[in-house]
């Protein structure tokens, strides 16, 4: 199925914050936003729930220590205990420099795999073809016209005296912008 | 490491069919015009197929077994035999353990009579003169190969003709002590009208023997008991050393140095010497004297002793003595009381300077009691007068034949041009020798000799005591036996096995009881030797009348003194790369000779360590880098005999060789120089001493190659903290103190080791192998270390890799010199892994390649190490060695000499002592295969097996009647830096030295701090600045 | 907005646009390499190339080419690794910990202080791998099953922490330098016209849009790994000093080396960026970007560190007299005093003395004399390590093994390649990714630009919340 | 033009290839496992009949086993315990001792191919009559169990302690020509030996250490 869209183009990320905020209050259904950095504030604007890929993070880096710390004690003192340096069989005090980088290590990759998992980030993938300036010094806007009562003028308008450059009219087909 | 060789190998063959094969089928201009990387596609995948082949089989290896098993073989089990080591007058008794018809080690005989379990490093390193390829492998006809029938034709025809003409034979060996070969010798010799038999010692004692025939009327060279004796004076005799038999003297002056604290006793020593040799470094009291005064301080002597005795002897005959005159009486005294108990023993090739000393011994009534001449010593038959005479003869082209065997006359005979030149007279020159060396060079015909190894030989070192020596693997070349060459020459075509027999069947089986020849004989070959009752020349009473006082010191300037190093007493043995880098024990140099001086000499002179220096005496002269050496008489100089022997530049490229390597052997030169051409023969003996010698500085340099850069115990004073600090690594005390406290000495710093933070995890159940060294024993002969690098096979990695310090001894023997210079005290500590039971090298390793073992051993597993060297430097000792290269294998000859029980190491590989865990595996084996426990003495370390002194335990610490565990409360027990709590199993028992006063040598230093710092000081700060030479000729060596 | 101020200084000057900034940035990417550049590479290169010839014959013929003896078994090659590693924390340190307390002037330098970590780990990895004897078997310092029984690793060593460390440090800060640049990836991705170059991009930028979600989810991981980054640092530089500080040796066995160690990573590493910096700004016409102000701030942290390790020196020494052990007593006069106080007097005047010149605000703000001092304090970091691990190596605790220690042809050639192939990298790296990371650049620039433009328009900024449109308006009568 | 070179090439490629592979495939292995590794030896000579059928106990000819750390392949002579009278197998022998009967002739000693290898080596014509001057040379087998150079394993100290042979050496009474049984590698000899020191080997408690030194010096 395809989506009637608005994509509106404004030059400062300020403008595309107030008008964000505008359309959530009338109730416009706001699919996207696109800019070319990270607007602080617009995922409050735009009413998006904080991303949950710290809990990813935190509970690889806690298997990472634990699991080490388990590998560490088989390998020093139940699989084959062997005598070093007339050390105990099992001291924990040198094992946790590993267990530790181990931690960080999975940490830091689990939550980074994630994101690409979440956002669908894989190399070679194409990008939807909005208009290439988001990367670069435009930031957009995507309003989708949900019914017949949806009032195109008056929203187009309102995105204008929002300083919005250029406001068009768009179709979605499966997750593709066409004009 | 082997299947880790082949993968490269079948990669590189694959490689080799690989690349033509596409060659071959493209021509080259189309190959660059298709693109690459279609091409790369390609070529990948065509290699893809080795990359598989790597996991190919390499190629089969065979395995033959016998086709006849010899009686008793077991292939893979060592067997030993019982031998001796004839090489050396000494004659030394040995056991050889072969190992599938490889002679691979030489361990000691306990049960021989003199060498009592010891042998020297000389000894231990036989194997690679027997496996070297550098022998004369067939006779040879004026240097060309020949066969033995002509050589022997032409020999016998000429001996013919000389017997008609009548002509002089000469035959000239060292000191010959075997019976079989004297009698072959002279049976050779009766078939001429002037033939004879003369024996030359390069280093010879005929002073003795000499004076002995003025004082007791027959020459002979008494044999020194020293087991019995408790006051020991030596004049230069460096009698633990090199002197006539120092295994055996060794052996025995260790009975009286073992105090106890039920019996706290020692004999007390005291050296007279101007060089710093091993003995000196090991006297109780050493005066440093130079050898030409050495007949003015015994006169003194003689003088104190027999006005004891009751005769007043004219002092004003007597001059200035340099030694203190209360010294002199002190020790005199201590001598008196000891009559019969004493021992006065000098090194002096004047005669005058020896009657002293016999009249001396006879004084305090020694003789008979620990100088036996009624059943002499056989060990020195040297006769300068002959060789003297013999020298003239050539001169005067009066010999017709001259046969020389066992000695490089001219390399060890000053005049070497005219010598050479007398020799070309000659009609027939004949040598026996081993090698190609310079006198063989001059000869017309070689014949050459078996290896001891190889070879049927007896000996009687002592009369009365008959060693044997047989053959223990086929002879590798086409040599011949020295006995089966003289028989023949006198017409007897029988082998020497014959030869020996029928000689023994002669003339020992008579001197024995036994009647059964056969019994007697397998007795004799099983033990290795047999005592019979002795054949001894008749001495007579002491002749008073004989004695004059010796005459006044000559004064030069300077003394020389020529003497030979512990590891290379003679020319023969220059070619055994274990000798050449076995450290010399005192100066710790390697591979060269030098010219040692005092500080203060050197001072003077304006030289340092590695400055040559030019000798002159009399009409030669001789260049050698300098040797700053403490304790070295001001007047004194001092330079080792047996260097510069030819052939020895093969040693050239020994060791690895790459982009800043320097040779071993500068081009064209030979390891060390000759300093024969310095002996004096000017008064009717081959006199290693001379007055007659000056020395100049040149402006040349000569790096020599040290093991030990710092060599005291006390910090150089610049970077001490608190103005001073002393290391006692070494603990030592004196007698008086020992009596008073047994513990005295002791580091303050020891603390009871019984603590431990995890005892449960660790127990050290079974076995608990452990070690502990006497140092007051140990005297730093260091032939553990070649008795080590034999059984353990520790490659020589050449001078320059030592002047790196890279040697690779697993064993080495620290010495510290400490005191004043007119007292110094040395301190010996041989140092190996101590095997801690909290080892910090075990910590460090990330790949487990080090471990500790149940039995308490540190670990060492070669093939997994992957070489970070962290455990090296986490090593407290320093005792683990890195393989910086791979070492050279490739002599196929030498490797026979590996040990086929210990890995041979790759490169990139750490290394240590192991406490020769191969002898302890297989001790275990052999109980369990006998099925019984292991017995104390059941097992032992290569270094313990061949120590003189046997001042090395080795055992089961658990079992309490171990000796080892029995050194546990030894009251002289202490570990080296102790206070880590590293937990070692190796042990030091702590010096005693045989002194009245309360405080050890380094109490002394704080004692009399003030003339300390004009004593020592100089010579420390001296120690500095050769560590910053070595920096500073480092960087700028490559281009000298 | 709530960190921005119209008091704060400018971050970028020359009052740029979105466009510009992004033309700026990555002019240096498109067009012919500048002259300057191409100097710098060869040196670098021939620099490399040198250091792989030298390694290449060690590998083949042994450690032994290197100076090393029985006694001291390491030197440069640990020195080196010790000294890279060092250099790659102020990496981490700017783009993590600073990210963390949210310093906008970060941004100028993070990317090339991320890429310079990356490297300079890389050069430190080399390292202890080719310090081995026996290089081809490294892999067993890993922890894999295999058929010994099975026989794994040294848990209890440091060597094998270090293993540990170096790789997770390295694979960490990759990515962390990776994530940043996806966006700018596609910027670049967006501006290039269709062809070799935009393919490979579109590849690189894994896809990204900017879509106001993706950047939620992305802001969030990126603080994650500045949080697991910050931490990282410091426990992989404390791991290297335990190399040292767990072992017996007087000189190394010392319980201040891991906050000592970390001190001197972050004061080398500011050095190295600041040389850095310094050059990129000359050579990539990077003015506007790297400005006076970021160059005075890491100047004052450099000096700040560079007392603490003065500080660290001092209380060594004070240790070593307070605890009374003579070893270490002696270990320390050693060096100060003994046959190589030339590598400590280097040290100290580099590290202590020569920094205390920035007290003064003139030298601050002048570049040559900056760039003159960071030369002297990396020489000086080099020499710390060389003490460190040299002079308590070559005497410790039996005099009888004491030995001296000159380097080799081999090992210099090394020390010279291993710059070689950390510059080259680094040159290579400004070709072809932005040097600046452009996104945030943005951020903090544009906050400027709004203020300016409220400015023009004489609007008080409160107003911007509130909404212009009344709600419910008619359609037809306009605003 | 270039395509065709390609296609030559990549033939050559995987002509090569296929031979290489070819070549190795039989003798494929992971480096240094050579488990089943059974080459061809010189003298066909058959464990199963001889350890198995006539049931020769291993340590009759492989007794270096008992003493040295090699099993040691038996010398000749040891073989010729029994092959100085046994010159051919069963049949061939009795078929001519009846004959030699029925023409009352005495019977000619029949050699067997194999056997005359045996004899050879010893040099000898005739297993019967000694040659004075003979010139014994060993029998090239081939070496199937290869442990690397720097692993030292003792027959004896095994022996001793009771391990059966076919604990390492598989059931060689069975194989016409030996093979290697297990892998014999480390992980191997460490779980035999953590075994016995648990269990003992045949209900006699023994102590198999794990210390690297035991194998490794």
């Amino acid at each position: 199925m395809s989506k009637q869209l608005l994509l509106a183009t404004f030059e400062h990320a300020d403008d595309l914050l107030s008008a964000t905020t505008v359309a959530r209050e009338k109730g416009l259904r706001i699919v996207d936003a696109f800019t070319p950095y990270a607007v602080h504030g617009l995922d409050r604007a735009m009413g998006l729930r904080p991303s949950r890929l710290t809990w990813v993070c935190f509970t690889f880096a806690m298997i990472g220590v634990c699991g080490m710390l388990c590998f560490e004690h088989l390998v020093a003192s139940v699989w084959w205990p062997i005598d070093i340096g007339g050390k105990p069989w099992n001291s924990l005090p040198s094992d946790v420099p590993v267990a530790f980088e181990a931690a960080v290590f999975l940490g830091a990759f689990s939550s980074v795999i994630a994101l690409l998992i979440v956002s669908r980030l894989y190399p070679g993938k194409k990008s939807r073809t909005v208009p290439a300036r988001v990367t670069d010094d435009q930031f957009i806007l995507v309003i989708e016209k949900t019914d017949a009562t949806f009032d195109t003028e008056a929203v187009e308008k309102m995105l204008l005296c929002h300083h919005a450059v250029d406001v068009e009219q768009y179709i979605e087909k499966n997750g593709e912008f066409q004009l | 490491m082997i299947n880790e060789a082949n993968k490269p190998e079948s990669l590189h063959q694959a490689n080799e069919s690989g690349p033509p094969m596409d060659n071959a089928t493209i021509p080259e201009k189309e190959l660059f015009q298709l693109n690459r990387r279609r091409f790369l596609e390609a070529a990948g995948f065509t290699f893809s197929a080795v990359a598989l082949s790597g996991c190919t089989r390499p190629d089969p290896e065979l395995a033959l077994p016998f086709a006849q098993l010899p009686e008793g073989v077991r292939p893979g089990r060592k067997l030993t035999y019982a031998s001796s080591c004839v090489d050396f007058p000494s004659g030394c008794g040995m056991l050889v353990s072969v190992r599938d018809g490889r002679p691979l080690k030489m361990e000691g005989m306990p049960e021989h009579p003199l060498s009592k379990g010891g042998l020297n490093a000389i000894a231990q390193a036989l194997p690679l003169g027997l496996y070297d390829s550098h022998r004369l492998k067939t006779p040879q006809k004026r240097g060309e190969q020949a066969e033995w029938e002509d050589v022997d034709d032409a020999i016998l025809k000429t001996l013919a003709s000389i017997k008609d003409s009548g002509g002089a034979v000469r035959v000239v060996t060292p000191t010959v002590t075997g019976p079989t070969l004297k009698e072959s010798i002279n049976t050779f010799l009766k078939q001429f009208k002037d033939g004879s038999h003369i024996t030359f010692d390069a280093v010879s004692h005929s002073a003795i023997l000499d004076a002995h025939e003025k004082t007791h009327g027959a020459r002979v060279l008494p044999h020194y008991l020293l087991a019995k004796a408790k006051v020991i004076v030596s004049f230069g005799a460096d009698f633990l050393g090199t002197w006539i038999s120092p295994v055996e003297f060794t052996a025995d002056w260790r009975t009286n140095r073992v105090p106890t604290e039920d019996d706290p006793q020692m004999s007390y020593h005291v050296q007279f010497e101007g060089r710093v040799s091993l003995t000196g470094g090991k006297a109780d009291r050493r005066y440093r004297l130079a050898p030409d005064e050495f007949g003015t301080v015994l006169n003194h002597l003689y003088a104190l002793l027999s006005e004891k005795a009751g005769r007043k002897v004219d002092a004003s005959k007597l001059g200035e003595s340099p030694i203190a005159e209360a010294d002199l009486s002190t020790l005199a005294e201590r001598l008196w009381n000891a009559k019969g108990e004493s021992i006065l023993l000098c090194d002096s090739q004047t005669v005058a300077v020896q009657v002293v000393v016999n009249a001396i011994n006879h004084l305090l009534g020694n003789y008979g009691k620990t100088l036996d001449i009624n059943k002499p010593s056989l060990q020195a038959q040297g006769n300068d007068r002959e060789v003297l005479k013999l020298i003239d003869e050539l001169k005067a082209g009066k010999i017709a034949a001259l046969f020389v065997a066992g000695t490089d006359l001219t390399h060890n005979l000053p005049e070497h041009d005219q010598l050479a030149e007398a020799i070309s007279k000659v009609r027939l020159v004949v040598s026996l020798n081993e090698r190609e060396d310079d006198f063989t060079s001059l000869a017309h015909y070689a014949c050459p000799d078996h290896h001891l190894l190889e070879s049927w030989l007896d000996a009687e070192p002592v009369c009365g005591l008959v060693c044997l020596s047989q053959p223990l693997l086929q002879p590798l070349g086409n040599t011949r036996s020295i006995l089966e060459s003289f028989a023949l020459w006198s017409g007897n075509k029988s082998t020497a096995y014959e030869i020996i027999r029928t000689s023994w069947e002669k003339n020992i089986l008579t001197r024995s009881k036994s009647k059964s020849f056969r019994k007697f004989w397998d007795q004799s070959v099983h033990d290795g030797f047999v005592q019979v009752s002795a054949e001894a020349p008749k001495v007579s009473e002491f002749k008073a009348d004989a004695v004059v006082l010796a005459p006044q010191a000559k004064s030069g300037e300077y003394c020389l003194s020529l003497y030979t190093k512990v590891g290379l007493t003679d020319s023969r043995h220059a070619h055994n790369p274990w000798l050449q880098e076995m450290p010399d024990p005192i100066t710790k140099v390697t591979w060269d000779n030098y010219v040692s001086l005092s500080p203060a000499t050197a001072e003077k002179l304006g030289v340092s360590d590695g400055d040559v220096v030019a000798v002159e005496a009399g009409d030669a002269n001789i260049e050698l880098p300098a040797l700053v050496q403490r304790g070295q008489h001001d007047r004194v100089i001092a330079i080792a005999l047996a260097y510069g022997v030819k052939g020895t530049d093969r040693f050239a490229k020994i060791g690895p060789q790459w982009l800043e390597s320097r040779l071993t052997v500068a081009e064209g030169e030979l390891v060390g120089k000759n300093a024969a051409p310095l002996i004096d023969v000017a008064n009717g003996s081959l006199s290693l001493t001379r007055g007659d010698v000056a020395i100049a500085r040149t402006d040349k340099r000569h790096e020599l190659a040290r093991t030990q850069e710092y060599h005291s115990m006390e910090l150089p004073r610049n970077v001490a903290p608190h103005g001073g600090e002393y290391r006692d690594v070494v603990e030592s005390t004196t007698l008086a103190a020992f009596k008073d406290d047994p513990e005295a000495g002791m580091h303050e710093k020891h603390f009871d080791t019984s603590v431990q933070l995890w005892p449960e995890d660790h127990p050290k159940k079974g076995h608990h192998w452990g070690m502990s060294i006497d140092l007051n024993l140990c005297t730093g002969c260091s032939a553990c270390v070649v008795a080590c690098q034999s059984e353990n096979n520790v490659p020589v990695v050449g001078k320059d890799e030592v002047r790196r310090q890279r040697e690779m001894h697993w064993m080495r023997i620290d010495r510290y010199i400490d005191g004043d210079d007119d007292d110094i005290q040395v301190s010996y500590q041989p140092m190996m892994c101590q095997h801690c039971d909290n080892a910090p090298c075990e910590t460090v390793c990330p790949v487990l390649a080090t471990t500790h073992s149940s039995e308490g051993l540190n670990e060492q597993v070669y093939n997994r190490c992957v070489g970070t060297r962290y455990c090296a430097n986490n090593c407290p000792y320093k005792v683990r060695r890195f393989n910086w290269f791979n070492y050279a294998h490739e002599d196929s000859l030498v490797n026979l000499a590996l040990n086929p029980d210990v890995t041979v190491r790759a490169r990139g590989v750490m290394e240590k002592c192991s406490m020769c865990i191969q002898r302890i595996e297989e001790g275990k084996i052999d109980a369990k295969r006998r099925g019984v426990q292991v017995a104390d003495g059941d097992i032992q370390t290569a270094c313990q097996q061949s120590c003189p002194a046997r001042a090395i335990t080795f055992g089961d610490m658990n079992d309490s009647n171990s000796e080892v565990h029995k050194t546990e409360d030894n009251p002289r027990r202490y570990g080296v830096l102790e206070e880590f709590n590293f937990r070692q199993s190796v042990s030091y028992l702590r010096v005693v030295r045989n002194r009245d006063e309360q405080h050890s040598g380094k109490d002394g230093h704080g004692e009399h701090e003030d003339h300390e710092h004009s004593e020592v000081t100089p010579s420390n700060s001296n120690n500095i600045v050769n560590l910053d030479e070595k920096r500073t000729s480092e960087t700028g060596g490559k281009h000298v | 907005m709530s960190e921005t101020s119209p008091l704060r200084p400018a971050l970028v000057t020359g009052d740029k646009s979105l466009g510009d900034i992004t033309n700026d940035i990555s002019a240096p990417m498109a067009g012919t390499p500048s002259p300057m550049w191409w100097a710098a590479f060869l040196i670098a290169f021939s620099a490399l190339v040198l250091g792989v010839v030298a390694v290449t014959y060690q590998i083949a013929t042994g450690i032994g080419t290197w100076g090393l003896n029985k006694t001291v078994g390491w030197a440069f090659d640990i020195t080196n690794f010790v000294f890279w590693v060092g250099i790659g924390h102020a990496g981490t340190l700017i783009s993590a910990v600073l990210f963390l307390f949210r310093q906008k002037w970060r941004t100028a330098v993070n990317r090339s202080a991320e890429a310079m970590t990356l490297f300079a780990v890389m050069c430190a990895g080399l390292f202890p791998l080719i310090h081995m004897g026996r290089p081809w078997l490294a892999f067993w310092m890993v922890p894999y099953p295999n058929e010994r029984g099975s026989l794994w690793v040294n848990f209890k060593s440091p060597l094998l922490w270090d293993v540990f460390a170096i790789s997770t440090y390295l694979s960490v800060s990759a990515v962390f330098w990776y994530i940043g640049l996806i966006p700018d990836f596609a910027t670049i991705r967006d501006k290039a016209r269709p062809g070799l170059r935009k393919t490979i991009f579109s590849i690189l930028s894994f896809g990204w849009d900017g879509s106001a979600r993706t950047w939620l989810r992305y802001e969030t991981v990126y603080l994650l790994l500045a949080g697991l980054a910050t931490p990282l640092v410091f426990s992989v530089h404390s791991i290297v000093s335990m190399d040292f500080a767990t072992s017996v040796l007087p000189g190394w066995h010392t319980t201040i080396f891991p906050p000592y160690f970390v001190a001197g990573a972050i004061f080398s590493g500011l050095a190295m960026v600041l040389t850095l910096m310094l050059i990129a700004r000359k050579t990539m016409r990077l003015e506007d970007y790297i400005t006076i102000k970021h160059v005075e701030r890491m100047c004052l942290l450099m000096l700040s560190m560079g007392c603490i390790v003065g500080l660290a020196y001092g209380t060594e020494f004070f240790i070593a007299a307070y605890g009374g052990n003579p070893f270490e007593q002696f270990v320390f006069m050693n060096r100060a005093l003994g046959p190589m106080n030339w590598a400590y007097w280097t040290m100290v005047t580099c590290n202590v003395l020569i920094p205390q010149v920035l007290w003064f605000k003139s030298i601050r703000t002048s570049l040559p004399a900056v760039f003159v001092i960071t030369i002297f304090v990396n020489i000086g970091m080099w020499f710390e390590r060389f003490v460190i691990i040299v002079t308590s190596l070559h005497r410790d605790f039996l005099p009888s093994s004491w030995a001296h220690y000159v380097p080799s042809l081999v090992e210099i050639a090394t020390l010279i390649g291993s710059f070689g192939l950390f510059f080259t990298l680094f040159l290579v790296f400004c070709r072809i990714a932005p040097a600046i990371a452009i996104a945030e650049v943005k951020d903090a620039a544009n906050v400027k630009k709004r203020e300016v433009l409220l400015e023009a328009r004489n609007e008080p900024p409160q107003i911007i919340d509130t909404d212009p449109v009344p709600v419910n308006v008619d359609p037809s009568m306009g605003c | 033009m270039n395509r065709s070179i390609v296609t030559v090439i990549l033939l050559i490629g995987l002509f090569y290839s296929l031979v290489v592979v070819a070549s190795s495939v039989n003798a494929w292995r992971y480096p240094d496992e050579q488990q089943g590794y059974s080459p061809k030896q010189p003298i066909p000579y058959s464990h199963r009949l001889h350890a198995g059928e006539l049931a020769i106990n291993c340590k009759f000819c492989h007794f270096n086993s008992l003493e040295s750390r090699h099993a040691g392949i038996p010398s000749t002579d040891v073989c010729m315990k029994c092959h100085k009278f046994v010159t051919s197998s069963y049949e061939v022998l009795k078929e001519e001792l009846d004959l030699a009967d029925k023409e009352k002739r005495k019977p000619k000693t029949i050699i067997s191919d194999k056997l005359k290898k045996l004899y050879a080596s010893l040099d000898l014509v005739d297993p019967q009559t000694p040659n004075p001057d003979a010139k014994p040379k060993s029998i090239e087998w081939v070496r199937v169990h290869n442990l690397p150079d720097f692993v030292c394993f003792d027959h004896s100290a095994h022996v001793t302690a009771g391990v059966a042979c076919q604990k390492c050496h598989g059931p060689v009474e069975s194989m016409e020509q030996v093979r290697q049984f297990e892998s014999l590698s480390m992980g191997w000899c460490v779980k035999c030996h953590q075994e016995s020191t648990e269990n003992g080997i045949n209900g006699k408690p023994v102590h198999a250490p794990r210390d690297c030194a035991v194998c490794h010096h």
